[in-house]
This record gives C-alpha cells, structure tokens and sequence, in this order.
C-alpha cells in the first residue's frame, strides 16, 4: 500500500515524532511504500538542522534523514508553519534577507497543497499529534 | 471499519470524547503515548462500549510500566500490529 | 467491505476544527489546509467541534499585539465554494452559545450523525 | 491571597480542576486567552463557589468575541488590571 | 497579612508535576527545576499531581528508540536532599493505583492539603 | 517591585508569548522593575533568529528584542532546552561543529539555576504555559 505520514509535534517537546518515526520504519518494513512525510504545525520543529539533543538520546532530525536515505522517502515542511516558526532553507533565508539558515535537505520546504495531494493519493494516511 | 488513535489520557484531557463520538460501532480506537493511560483497570470504564475494540500501544505500555496494571479487555499491539490495523482500516483519524 | 467502500462519496476531504481563535495556531492552520485543499478542487467540509465552535463566535477582533485572528479567513470561505460547514450540537450546547447567531449559518449535526460524517471523506483531517 | 492564572477551556480540559484543588479560600483565579470560555454563562457554573473570586482577562475576551456571553459574576480586567493584581497577591500559580 | 507572610515557612520551592514519562519533555524539564535549585542548596517539594502520579509507576523502560525516561532521574532525588516527595491522593484513586507500589514511597495528599502547600512556599511552579 | 517571567509556550504555536510579552509591557509601565525574562520548554522557540513570520502578524522575537532594549530586561533561554531543539548561539554552534547560529543578543543561553535564582529573588514570578 501507499502511505502517507503527517507530523504535527515538535520533538522533544511531544513524543509524537519518536512515534511517527518508529511507525515510519514500521510501514517500511511490511514493505509498503511510504510517499512522504509532511511535517505541519509544530512538526516543522523535526526539520532543525542545528538540533543538538544530549548524546544518549536520539537524534530524531538525523533519524528522518537516515530513513530519508533509507527508503526514499520526501520529507516535506509546511512553507508557512515553517516560516513563522524559524526555520528557513538557503533560499527563504536569501529571499527574507537573513543571514544563515535553519533548515537542509533531505528536509524541503514546500506548500500546503503537497499534503492535501498526499492525504488523496495515499492509500492511508496516519496523523500524529502531540 | 476506521481506526481512531488517541494519545492523550482520559484523565485530564476530554479528547477521548471526542474520539468516542465520531466512531461507528465497527471502527476501532487504538490507545497510544500517554493515551495508554486509558487501559489502566481504574480508567477503561471510561470508553464505554467500545470494550473489544479497544486497542493499546505495548511498547508505550511497556516505556511506562503500566503493562501489570492493564484492564485484561485492551488488547495489545505492538508497532507491527499497528501499521496492520491501518491496513485494516479504511483510514485513520488521529484525535490529540 | 464493498458496501464500506461506497460511503466514500460525500467528500474528499473532511477537516475537523477543535480549537477556537487566538489561543493556538490550531484554528488558522486548519483552516489553511481547507483553503488550499478547495483552490485544488477538492470537496471539503468543515466541521466545528468542541472549543472549536467558538470560531463562529461574531464580533471577533484583533488580538490586543495586533494579531489578526481567523474570522477574516472564514469570510473566504465562501469565495472558495467551501460550502459544507457543520457545528457540532452538543459543544453548542455545552458552551451555552445559540446556534442561530453564528457566522455563517453552519448546519447543526446531532451526536449520532458524527460517526457517519468521518466514514463518508476520504480523509480526515484533525486540529 | 494567592493569584491562580488559567489558560485553558474549561470545556475541553481538565486543568481547571487541578486549579480549583489548590486554590484556597482567598485565593482568586484570573482566566486568561483560551480558558476565558469558563466565563460564558454555560460554563461558569463549572467553578462552583469560586464566583466572586473568578476574573476574566478583558483583551481575551474581546478578540474571541464573548464579551456579550460573559456572564455577570465574572469580573473583567485589562492587562493593567492584570498587573495589579499581581502586585496584590502574594504570588502567582498558572495552570495551563 | 502579616500573618499570611509568615506562611512562607515549610519551603522555598514547591514543583508541582502533572505530566507522565515518556509523553512529553514536561516532566524531565520540572525534574531539572528540581535538582537544580537542589543543588543550590533550596529546599524543594515535588507534588506528583494528576497524571503525574504515573511518574512513580515501577518497572518504566527506556522508549522503543532508546529515549532514557524519567526513572533514572528519579533515583537521583535522594542524592539531591529531595526528600519532600507528595503524591495527589486523588490522582492515585482516580487512575486506580494503589500508593504503596509507587517508587520512592511518597507522601500522599488529600485535597484539602493542597491549597495549604501552594500557600506555604515562596515559590511555585507548574510543569 | 520586582518581576520575573517564565514563558514555556513558542511562538505563534500558542497565545503564551504573546500574553507574556504584554504583560511585561504593562509591568514595566506599571514603573516595576522586569528583572529577566526566562524561555524554559518550548518558549525556547521565542529566541529564533530566523522567525520571518508574515508581515501582518506581531514578530515576537523582534518584540522581545525591543522590550530587552527598552528596559534594560536580559532575556535568558534555558540552554539545555535550547540545544535540543535546535537553537544555539555562536558559541554553542563552535562547541557543537555546527556551521551556523540560530539564537542571538540579546537573547543569551543560560543555566536553570537562573530561572531558581529570578524567582526566588523576585518579589513576583509569573508563568506563561502553552
């Protein structure tokens, strides 16, 4: 099947991404084809390249990544929750004018629209909250 | 059948409610994170009818020793099981 | 299973709406998934439900920094053919708000109506 | 007298109890951005003999629109008003 | 209100947790709060309130992916001097624990004590 | 008298900054003195640099910037909470290896035993949750 994941919690904060990145792996390895991850609301917190969580934790930003490179799965930032919230790729950086940035691929910023198609075109999508 | 998924406990937070109203009698409410906390003996009252259809998360369980204090009707799954529920289910709503 | 199946017919997406204005940024980033998901072609319904019935509240206004709120994104609703706009009764009810003096005149849905709505949209999406 | 701060909605969370526990008979309990909903008419009866004791954040009020729905035993406050009563209570306990 | 002043009396700091493990970061950052102001030589009550009373469950584990938990912090409290561990009685009966099984062997509250240990320290706070 | 705030909420996620950054406002024209602001949890987010919310919406790290500026309020960010989620300062980026910043003055990162010593010092504290 075809999944689809949304992530709306910060990490950390919530345990919701240590739960949507154990279910990640989950899925791919019932061998279904995991579309994306979008990342919404405080989820957009996952895409901090510049998180740096004490040693013996894990490092969830570099765990999406590894899953990232793992399976090709797109890891998808809402452009607005982003924005608002901090957390900008070179090129948002350049257009605001602020030097440095927040965000890095395999993580990219993209529109609202990339959600609504995955929810549609998935065969499930599952919601994780904090 | 629908599978709801619930994080948060019944204990402080009335979203399990909201859970319980938009389920059909088919569809499924598994129990994650501190959602959990809803199959302890003293708080799976709460979910009514859906006994039986009442699904817990058993690493979360597990994470927070509450495995020796769950009702025996919860059903447990671990994030296998999970990801089999959703294949089961027509789709998911999440409720936090 | 295929009778199951057939209930997916009233809508693409549903979007259930649970937090009132100013508080979170849960109300406008549902409502900008709705937006979005309607400018695609998408059949959506809107569903207040909860504390979330509070967004229909008339006479909002900016927050005291100036933050904008979400009742001038609800007026676009219409604008965005989202016509499909459901309050749950029994919030109404339990925050003691009359129905009739809403914005937007949504449709009132019973209790026992809910479980149908989330069975007959594609996708459900919740904040 | 002790100043207890209450953020969230009576209606859907159960923080307000915790406050309503530790709050004693002097106390009073200022209800600020989303917890201004426990001053509509339909949810005020929710802290029983507070009342007299129960503020409501006026700014908070206005942007949601409930000015007209508060109900008459709440006392309103601006955010100097606020302040205020800070200074009169001998400290601050928010539950959020 | 002098005499309310004289209150101030049974300790400087009261932490009020009302969050389980594993959940969130509530916890773990009002534990910090604890031990560091421990450490700099106040005195400091835990109140394990609400949910937070499932901190003191036995037989917590680490997360499925390898997230440390909040029970081996606890186990630092006694090298802290935090030995002002209370429990919300009422919390315990409403998630049908039984108290004598908890870590740490705390003190349980009854409600009508609580607004007395608001009262009684010079500073309190919320996580 | 002197005030001390604690703001656990992020930015935008909820009102928390947002009633935080009034009420010291109106603390300060009360003619009291704001002895610091303390971002514990997820206020940490308050100090992002990088925040470029929309035009017409308040920028609340621009308004703690201005508020540290008007008063003379040092602006302290648990650095702990701040590491994990990805906000550090130049210097905690060096100590890191990471090539970049994303907290800068006046917000300054700082230990727990600040938050201890500010409300305990105070004559009042005052909490802002999410």
């Amino acid at each position: 099947m075809r999944y689809g994941i949304l992530l709306m919690g910060a990490p950390y904060s919530s345990q919701a991404a240590h739960s949507a990145l154990r279910f990640a792996r989950a899925v791919a390895g019932r061998g279904h084809r995991l579309e994306a991850v979008f990342f919404y609301h405080e989820g957009v917190h996952n895409a901090a390249r510049l998180a740096a969580p004490p040693q013996d934790e894990p490092h969830l930003v570099d765990g999406w990544a590894a899953l990232s490179a793992d399976h090709g799965v797109p890891l998808q930032v809402c452009i607005a929750a982003a924005l608002r919230r901090g957390l900008l790729d070179e090129r948002e950086a350049a257009r605001h004018g602020k030097q440095g940035h927040s965000v890095e691929p395999p993580f990219e910023l993209t529109g609202l629209g990339q959600l609504v198609d995955l929810g549609l075109r998935c065969d499930r999508l599952v919601t994780f909250g904090p | 059948m629908l599978l709801h998924i619930l994080n948060r406990s019944p204990a402080t937070s009335e979203v399990y409610r909201q859970a319980l109203a938009a389920m059909g009698p088919d569809d499924r409410l598994l129990l994650i994170e501190d959602g959990v906390q809803g199959a302890l003996k003293g708080l799976v009252g709460r979910f009514g009818d859906v006994r039986g259809r009442l699904l817990a998360l058993e690493e979360d369980l597990a994470a927070r020793g509450l495995e020796p204090l769950c009702d025996d009707s919860v059903v447990r799954v671990d994030v296998e099981g999970f990801v089999t529920l959703t294949e089961e289910a027509r789709k998911t709503v999440s409720w936090f | 299973m295929e009778n199951d199946e057939e209930q997916d017919v009233a809508g693409d997406l549903l979007v259930i709406l649970r937090h009132g204005p100013h508080g979170s940024s849960w109300l406008r980033e549902g409502l900008d998934a709705a937006l979005v998901a309607a400018a695609f072609g998408r059949r959506v319904t809107l569903l207040f439900m909860g504390e979330g019935v509070t967004a229909l509240v008339p006479g909002q206004q900016r927050g005291p920094l100036g933050q904008k709120g979400t009742a001038p994104t609800l007026e676009m609703l219409e604008m965005y053919d989202i016509d499909s706009l459901l309050v749950e009764a029994e919030a109404l009810s339990r925050l003691g708000l009359d129905g009739d003096e809403l914005m937007l005149s949504p449709r009132r849905v019973e209790a026992a109506a809910l479980p149908g709505l989330t069975a007959c949209h594609s996708l459900v999406l919740t904040f």
